[in-house]
């Protein structure tokens, strides 16, 4: 307890201080708070980004490669709905959810789990492959053609000079809520338990009469569920193409592993600090990519705390 | 009958371990398995749990045949494994362990902790940080809170302090008394025999003796015995 | 190891003679085979047989890449050199940061997610350093003095090929050469369990460090060879995330942590892709709606790929041998 | 193997077939949906060339297009390059990527067949000293300065006073290279530039703070270069941060004179300027290919596609001139080529030493009533520049 | 004195696993550990071969303090431990797995291999000299936990609990060796639960509780000991000694 409040503290006032370096440095208040600001939106979309992929890939050990594919899956998902339906965006989230839930299930039983427990590699190879083929399956249905699912509410909200469009904080809402349930289901529920035992030992999760393959599928499902969920929150902002998940996947890995694998306050705290840190680094180095003061920072990190921020020491 | 194993054959790859072995626990009974080290002991006991898929043979409980089942499917019907390697999980704590031996049977933990005090100081501690006789402890207390039946225990008083190696086998006593079954594995031969209805002797993958005085064997003292 | 350096010495022979064979086009997927094996045969150095799982081959292997093409390009130098000169950037590269990591304890994902970061910072400093031309990235000259020294040739000369086979086929011996040395015994030893094999006497790090090293130089080879080829380098092709995936997919088809597994991955995934699009291109009868359907190609691709993992996931040779040694 | 060079491939010689157009587009990745627009467009073009009676020069011979996938990846458009020309293509059309035009560029220079940039941006591609590669579109020199260009011109023409202009644009060389020529020819004008402002824009998932620095900047005028997505994202953050400038002007930009643009950007799109290089819209022969597409395709042909359809004209054309099949004279009718073109250059196609057009030119083009319409030079317009709504 | 611990104390968060720990061992001797569960004797030997770092206290080898000294040179040096929860090289052969000990002191592989192959022979694992460590039965790797530490040509052996899991027969011959190895000039240190093992190799007993020394001495001492025999060895404790 007194160790999370004093690395808080520590957050806290090494926040504070890129703040206000960030300040001096652009010599415009504004423009830092619209920093801050977007950082921390951002922040959230990558959280709801990586709330899944830690799931599965902290607590099945898998590297999925194709959730940034299921992410498109869900925006194809509400797109379409959206448009064809002249559904409400955000009611989607009725659709997408189950609908991922259910292709998860499917891969999971029919193709992850024959490499589980199977060299990292190989996951990372089928889960590729998994990727383009829904990737290039949606460019055959669809064709490349970009949509865009403008929502008809949507208002810029104005704080300390700073704005911001609606959507972007009923995304962030939308992620933050996603990981209170998903931290709940983990911490808080003998499924959750359940889930944390069969990642730890699966031998020993069967010998307690899990259903150890049922529960590598309830979780692989339930972790592409949160993509379909990403999917739908996110496409108010973005434009829908086939390619559009993939954009996500890397920072969404980053986020998982500065966190600490399987971690979902590690999952939060890491997509806030990648969001800021990549806001807050243009305003330092203008003209450089923010990806490389992301990378310096993950790095640091890293070498600091190589379980991640919330990972707990091998 | 409760457990019987008929004309099992069993290996992995290549290597064929178990050749048509057979063997029975009765209802109540603690039998005790006895065996050279590679004999196929943990073998027996894992093809019994259904983690292991036999090529050949039979495994019935209590009339049901259990033939591969998977592991989750034969625990719950009653017929228990304690591991060799323990399979603990590792980042949990004391406490959830135990809370998940009982997923299915919402045992409390009271006569486990009762059985263990030590595992009652530590239900906080992470598994994989406690010694190697205390995950001795948690893995035979994890066992129990699935309500078991029978309970298969694989060595389980390696690595035990004396007085605790007594413990566990007062322990097993106890849980023979509450009226589950015991299938015993042990390289701790004298107690085992001392302790238990009935025996076998396995070697090289196929039954070679049985009776209720083994102990008196010649042979069995000699081998296993140490006399 | 004598049997193994036999066996490849056979390869070296068999395949010689391939781009007399094989028509101009099928020679360029036959070098673009042999570039995937030496990218494979080196990560697996380091992640098969080392266990550290690299995500971030791409930056010895852009290291390589740009060594050569700047030392061509700038100073006229052979791409020898330039390659010589890249094996030691991209060892001294691996080196420093595989210390970093392995110093500050970094294993599994961790570690891999630090080597692509280190790659994507590498890709990020080349797209805005004006003296590796930015996003353009290099072009090395197509016209000028011809021959082995140069590595300069007619598209389509059978040269390519063998400048391409031998290195390749020097890598795979470097590998066996060494996973037969001590080193090589201890390497798998702190593979299996660090703390075990320190407690038998292995400096662990030193081993770890090592195998970087050696990894990266050899890929660092595959990245001069590339710009020798292709005759150009940006930082995409050079430090980009699919680069790193190259280097893992051979092997893993073939089969990670053994010997030929890379190889015959290489050989098998090289085409397939080719492959994949001629089917596409011109399908037989049966299947003439697919014909001109644009993505159905990569989708033939990604489904190869996938039902290759699902039945052999130990690799096309790893479910043949049963040790990985 | 082992072709001997200058030979050109194999069937070339043959001169009863068809002629065989080899072209490289990506048809699949992030670029999926020009690259197949810009496929078709060539396709639709040879069979208008065979439908008026093939090159008559060579007894009507009919083209024929060898397609190939690049997948936007440079190893792969290589390899396909090579594949081409060695089923007999006599020239290659292609190919969008940068990275990839470089690979190509060489392996037509080996093999010495041409090769024709419908687009490819960086300018590197050419100053390699090749033969065998020309550009139909503009250089991003010219792209740049026409863009500083115009935007005075602009001001002037909606009577609006701009002197200092903020530039926005992506980071990688396409960015960074059309801002240098438009800061110098800015300079030039007297108008004065400044903050350069970049983002990454395969990253970019929001451009608010960016735009937020223009704002705070207090610029009279935004110039942008960027792609497709980002620009909708660029569009968006003008909308919520309303920098409060009198003219938004894409230089070269992707997304703001794409036909869809109005349609993904909704509101935020009306207004916005770009400067770039467009079919001729006042001529007749233009709206005739661009219904030939819709009608054949259903879906409208963008201006990328549109440059790849003139290019197999423009291929035809040397046929024509050269009389031959033979790839090396095909190269040489077409650096002593002039050719008229329905783009809205400022001439006929010509090319310079380097390859390049050197008569391409943009114009400017403004989203007026979720319609792209050209607005400027007034030679070629069909609507008047309107000034921002206040 | 060949290894000595001069207040040796280590924790785990809070928990005290060693709490100034002082003993000293005598070279050519044989050093038992016992204890209850948990006591910390397994910890006493990470700490002693590099594993762990103590919070403080010195240790010294052969006259030289190798406190701060990485594990792999404690282990050339011949301060040589095996592990209670067996590690092997699970993928590498039995013969590997010894090969890569053996390798720390001979320059060439045949060297090694030759040098491997003796010290399984001798631990009476010969019969699976080639197959894979992770196949071996729970015995059989204690066995070449055994084997991999001789390789290394250990002046002091730390040995944890490599009697556990065997039958009595079994035993017989690994008591033996160990015996032998002693007589041989090396000095064994043994973690062991097995009393009998203990009552008849062991010069010195030492007695650990909860991090602490309960008690020192000659082994029959130990054994009527009524400290040890209410913490450790339980009363009628006639069959855990016979
Ligand atoms: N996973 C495995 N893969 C291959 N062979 C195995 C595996 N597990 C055990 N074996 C082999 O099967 C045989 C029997 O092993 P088993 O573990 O059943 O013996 P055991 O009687 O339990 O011995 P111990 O008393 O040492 O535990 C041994 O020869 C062993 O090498
Ligand atoms: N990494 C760790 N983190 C937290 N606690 C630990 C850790 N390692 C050991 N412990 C605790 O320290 C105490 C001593 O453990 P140790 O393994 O040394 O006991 P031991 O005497 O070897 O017991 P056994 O005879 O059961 O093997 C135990 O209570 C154990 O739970
Ligand atoms: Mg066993
Ligand atoms: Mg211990």
């Amino acid at each position: 307890m007194n160790r999370t409040i004093s690395r808080a503290g520590l957050a806290a006032v090494v926040a504070a201080a890129v703040i206000a370096g960030a300040w001096a440095r652009s010599g415009s208040g504004t423009v830092t708070a619209q920093a801050v600001l977007t950082g921390l939106l951002l922040g959230g979309v990558y959280a709801l980004v990586a709330m899944g992929l830690t799931l599965i890939f902290g607590v099945l050990d898998i590297v999925n490669f194709a959730h940034g594919a299921f992410m498109t899956l869900g925006m194809y998902a509400t797109a379409l709905l959206a448009s064809s339906a002249g559904l409400n965006p955000y009611l989607t989230l009725l659709v997408s959810v189950p609908l991922l839930f259910g292709v998860g299930y499917v891969v999971q039983r029919h193709m992850v789990s024959r490499t589980m427990g199977g060299s990292l590699a190989a996951q990372l190879l089928l889960t590729l492959g998994i990727a383009m083929l829904l990737e290039n399956s949606l460019l055959l249905a669809f064709s490349g053609d970009t949509r865009t699912v403008p929502v008809s509410f949507d208002t810029p909200l104005r704080v300390l000079g700073a704005v911001a469009d609606l959507s972007r904080v009923l995304a962030f809402v939308g992620a933050m809520s996603l990981a209170g349930a998903v931290w709940l289901l983990l911490t808080r529920t003998r499924l959750g338990t359940a889930i944390r035992a069969v990642a730890a030992n699966p031998e020993g999760a069967s010998l307690v009469g899990l259903d150890v393959r049922r529960l590598h599928a309830l979780t692989f499902a339930a972790g592409t569920a949160c993509a379909g969920a990403a999917g739908t929150l996110v496409t108010p902002l973005v434009t829908v193409e086939p390619t559009a998940g993939e954009l996500f996947n890397i920072i969404g890995f980053v986020v998982v592993v500065l966190g600490g694998l399987g971690s979902v306050p590690g999952a939060v705290a890491g997509g806030l600090i990648i969001g800021l840190t990549e806001q807050l680094g243009g305003l330092y180095l203008p003209g450089q990519s923010p990806l490389l003061v992301v990378f310096g920072v993950f790095v640091l990190v890293l070498l600091w705390r190589p379980q991640g921020l919330f990972g707990r020491p091998a | 009958m409760m457990l019987s194993l008929d004309g099992i054959e069993a290996g992995y790859g290549g290597l064929r371990v178990l050749h048509g072995l057979s063997l029975e626990v009765a209802a109540g009974e603690l039998v005790a398995l006895v065996g050279a080290n590679g004999a196929g002991k943990s073998t027996t006991l894992r093809v019994a749990s259904g983690l292991l898929r036999p090529s050949a043979g039979r495994v019935v409980f209590d009339g049901e045949e259990l033939t591969g089942l998977p592991g989750h499917a034969v625990v719950r019907r009653g017929l228990v494994q304690v591991p060799e390697g323990r399979a603990l999980f590792g980042p949990l704590t004391v406490a959830e362990n135990l809370a998940m031996g009982a997923f299915h049977t919402g045992e409390p933990a009271d006569r486990v902790l009762e059985l263990f005090p030590r595992l009652a100081e530590r239900l906080d501690q992470r598994a994989d940080t406690m010694s190697g006789g205390e995950q001795q402890m948690l893995a035979i207390g994890r066992a129990l809170m699935t309500r078991p039946r029978l309970l298969m225990l694989d060595e389980p008083s390696v690595g035990l302090a004396p007085l605790m190696v007594r413990a566990v086998f007062d322990a097993l006593g106890r849980i023979r008394e509450s009226g589950v079954a015991i299938l015993l594995v042990e390289q701790n031969a004298a107690q085992a025999l001392a302790l238990a209805d009935r025996a076998y002797v396995l070697e090289n993958g196929v039954i070679t003796l049985s009776g209720t005085d083994l102990a008196g064997d010649e042979r069995v003292r000699r081998a296993y015995l140490g006399l | 190891m004598t049997r193994r350096l036999i066996v490849l010495a056979v390869i070296g022979v068999a395949l010689a003679p391939l781009p007399l064979l094989l028509p101009a086009a099928q020679e360029a997927v036959a070098v673009r085979a042999l570039l995937f094996a030496m990218m494979a045969v080196a990560w697996n150095l380091m992640s098969g047989f080392g266990g550290l799982f690299s995500f971030g081959h791409a930056a010895y292997f852009g290291l390589g890449a740009y060594t050569t093409a700047l030392l061509t390009i700038e100073l006229g130098l052979s791409p020898w050199i330039g390659m010589l000169a890249g094996m030691a950037v991209a060892a001294a590269f691996g080196a420093l940061t595989g210390y970093l990591a392995v110093r500050y304890r970094l294993k599994g994902a961790y570690f891999a997610l630090a080597t692509f970061a280190f790659a994507e910072m590498l890709r990020l400093a080349a797209l805005n350093s004006e003296l590796v031309g930015g996003a353009v990235g290099l072009t090395l000259p197509v016209t000028g003095e011809q021959g082995w020294w140069t590595l300069r040739f007619d598209v389509g000369d059978p040269a390519y090929f063998w400048v391409a086979l031998l290195l390749m086929l020097g890598s795979v011996a470097t590998v066996i050469v060494l996973l037969n040395s001590r080193a090589g015994l201890n390497l798998l030893a702190v593979r299996e369990d660090e703390t075990a094999a320190a407690a038998a006497g292995v400096a662990v790090v030193r081993h770890k460090i090592m195998a970087i090293g050696v990894s990266a130089a050899l890929t660092a080879v595959a990245g001069g060879f590339y710009s020798v080829y292709y005759l150009f380098v940006s930082p995409d092709l050079a430090f980009g995330a699919s680069v790193s995936i190259q280097a893992i997919l051979p092997a893993v088809i073939g089969g990670v942590g053994t010997v030929w597994g890379p190889l015959i991955g290489a050989a098998v995934l090289a085409p397939l892709s080719d492959m994949a699009a001629t089917l596409v291109r011109t399908p037989p009868e049966f299947l003439a709606f697919l014909q001109g359907r644009s993505g159905l190609d990569v989708i033939m691709y990604a489904v190869l790929l996938i039902v290759v993992v699902l039945a052999m996931p130990r690799g096309l040779y790893g479910r043949f041998a049963r040790r990985p040694r | 193997g082992g072709s001997a060079p200058g030979g050109g491939a194999p069937d070339a010689a043959d001169a009863s077939g068809t002629i065989k157009i080899g072209s490289i587009h990506p048809l699949t990745g992030a670029l999926a949906f020009d690259g197949q627009q810009m496929s078709k467009a060539v396709k639709l073009a040879a069979e208008e060339i065979n439908n008026a009676g093939g090159i008559k020069s060579l007894g009507g011979a009919k083209l024929e297009i060898l397609g190939a996938d690049s997948q936007g990846k440079p190893e792969v458009g290589q390899s396909e390059a090579q594949r081409l020309t060695q089923a007999g293509a006599v020239a290659l059309v292609g190919p969008y990527q940068s990275a990839v035009a470089a690979q190509v560029a060489t392996v037509a220079e080996r093999n010495k067949v041409p090769f024709v940039i419908d687009v490819a941006s960086a300018d590197d591609i050419l100053k390699q000293g090749y033969t065998y590669t020309f550009r139909l579109q503009p250089s991003s020199d010219t792209l740049g300065r026409y863009g500083a260009r115009y935007l005075k011109e602009l001001a002037d023409r909606t009577g609006q006073k701009v002197t200092k202009v903020a530039y926005l644009h992506e980071q990688t060389d396409y960015g960074t290279s059309t801002f240098k020529s438009f800061s110098d020819e800015a300079a030039k004008l007297g108008l004065e530039v400044g903050p350069q402002i970049t983002y990454d824009a395969l990253k970019a998932s929001d451009l608010t703070t960016e735009l937020t620095k223009v704002k705070a900047a207090g610029v009279d005028a935004l110039a942008v270069t960027g792609y497709y997505r980002d620009g909708l994202l660029t569009a968006k953050a003008i909308a919520s941060v309303q920098p409060e400038v009198k003219i938004v002007l894409g230089v070269s930009h992707g997304a703001f004179s794409s036909p869809v643009f109005p349609r993904d950007g909704g509101a935020v799109a009306e207004g916005i300027y770009d400067s770039n290089f467009n079919y001729d819209a006042t001529k007749p022969e233009s709206k005739a290919v661009l219904d030939a597409f819709q009608a054949k395709h259903g879906e409208e042909l963008r201006f990328i596609p549109f440059t790849s359809y003139e290019c197999v004209r423009l291929i035809a054309a040397a046929l024509e001139k050269a009389a031959s099949r033979d790839p090396v004279k095909i190269r040489e009718a077409l650096a002593g080529i002039s050719f008229e073109t329905v783009l809205a250059f400022d001439g006929p196609v010509e090319f310079d030493e380097s390859g390049q057009n050197k008569n391409a030119t943009p114009v400017v083009l403004q989203v007026q009533d979720g319609k792209v319409v050209p607005v400027h030079p007034a030679a070629k317009a069909v609507a008047e520049p309107r000034p921002a709504a206040e | 004195m060949i290894l000595r611990l001069t207040d040796v104390s280590k924790a785990f968060g809070g928990l005290r696993a060693l709490d100034g720990v002082t003993f000293e061992v005598e070279p050519r001797t044989v050093h038992a550990v016992i204890g209850p569960n948990g006591a910390g004797k397994t910890t006493l030997f990470s700490v002693i071969s590099g594993e762990q770092r103590p919070d403080s206290g010195r240790i010294e080898f052969d006259g030289q303090d190798v406190t701060a000294r990485p594990t792999h040179l404690r282990a050339r040096a011949g301060l040589v431990r095996t592990f209670q929860l067996t590690r092997p090289f699970a993928a590498l052969s039995v013969l590997d797995n010894v090969a890569v000990a053996a390798g720390a002191h001979l320059r060439t592989r045949k060297e090694a291999v030759a040098a491997a192959t003796e010290a399984i022979e001798r631990v009476g694992l010969g019969a699976y000299l080639e197959r894979p460590a992770g196949e071996l039965p729970a015995a059989a790797r204690k066995q070449l936990e055994l084997a991999r530490a001789l390789a290394l040509r250990p002046k002091v052996l730390l040995l944890d609990e490599v009697l556990a899991g065997l039958t009595a027969s079994e035993r017989e011959p690994l008591v033996t060796l160990l015996a032998d190895l002693r007589a041989e000039g090396m000095t064994l240190v043994l973690v062991e639960h097995v009393m009998p093992a203990v009552m008849r190799l062991a010069d010195r007993v030492l007695v650990l509780e909860r991090g602490s020394v309960l008690a020192e001495g000659e082994p029959a001492a130990i054994a009527r000991d009524p400290r040890v025999i209410a913490a450790y060895l339980g009363e009628n404790s006639d069959d855990a000694l016979a």
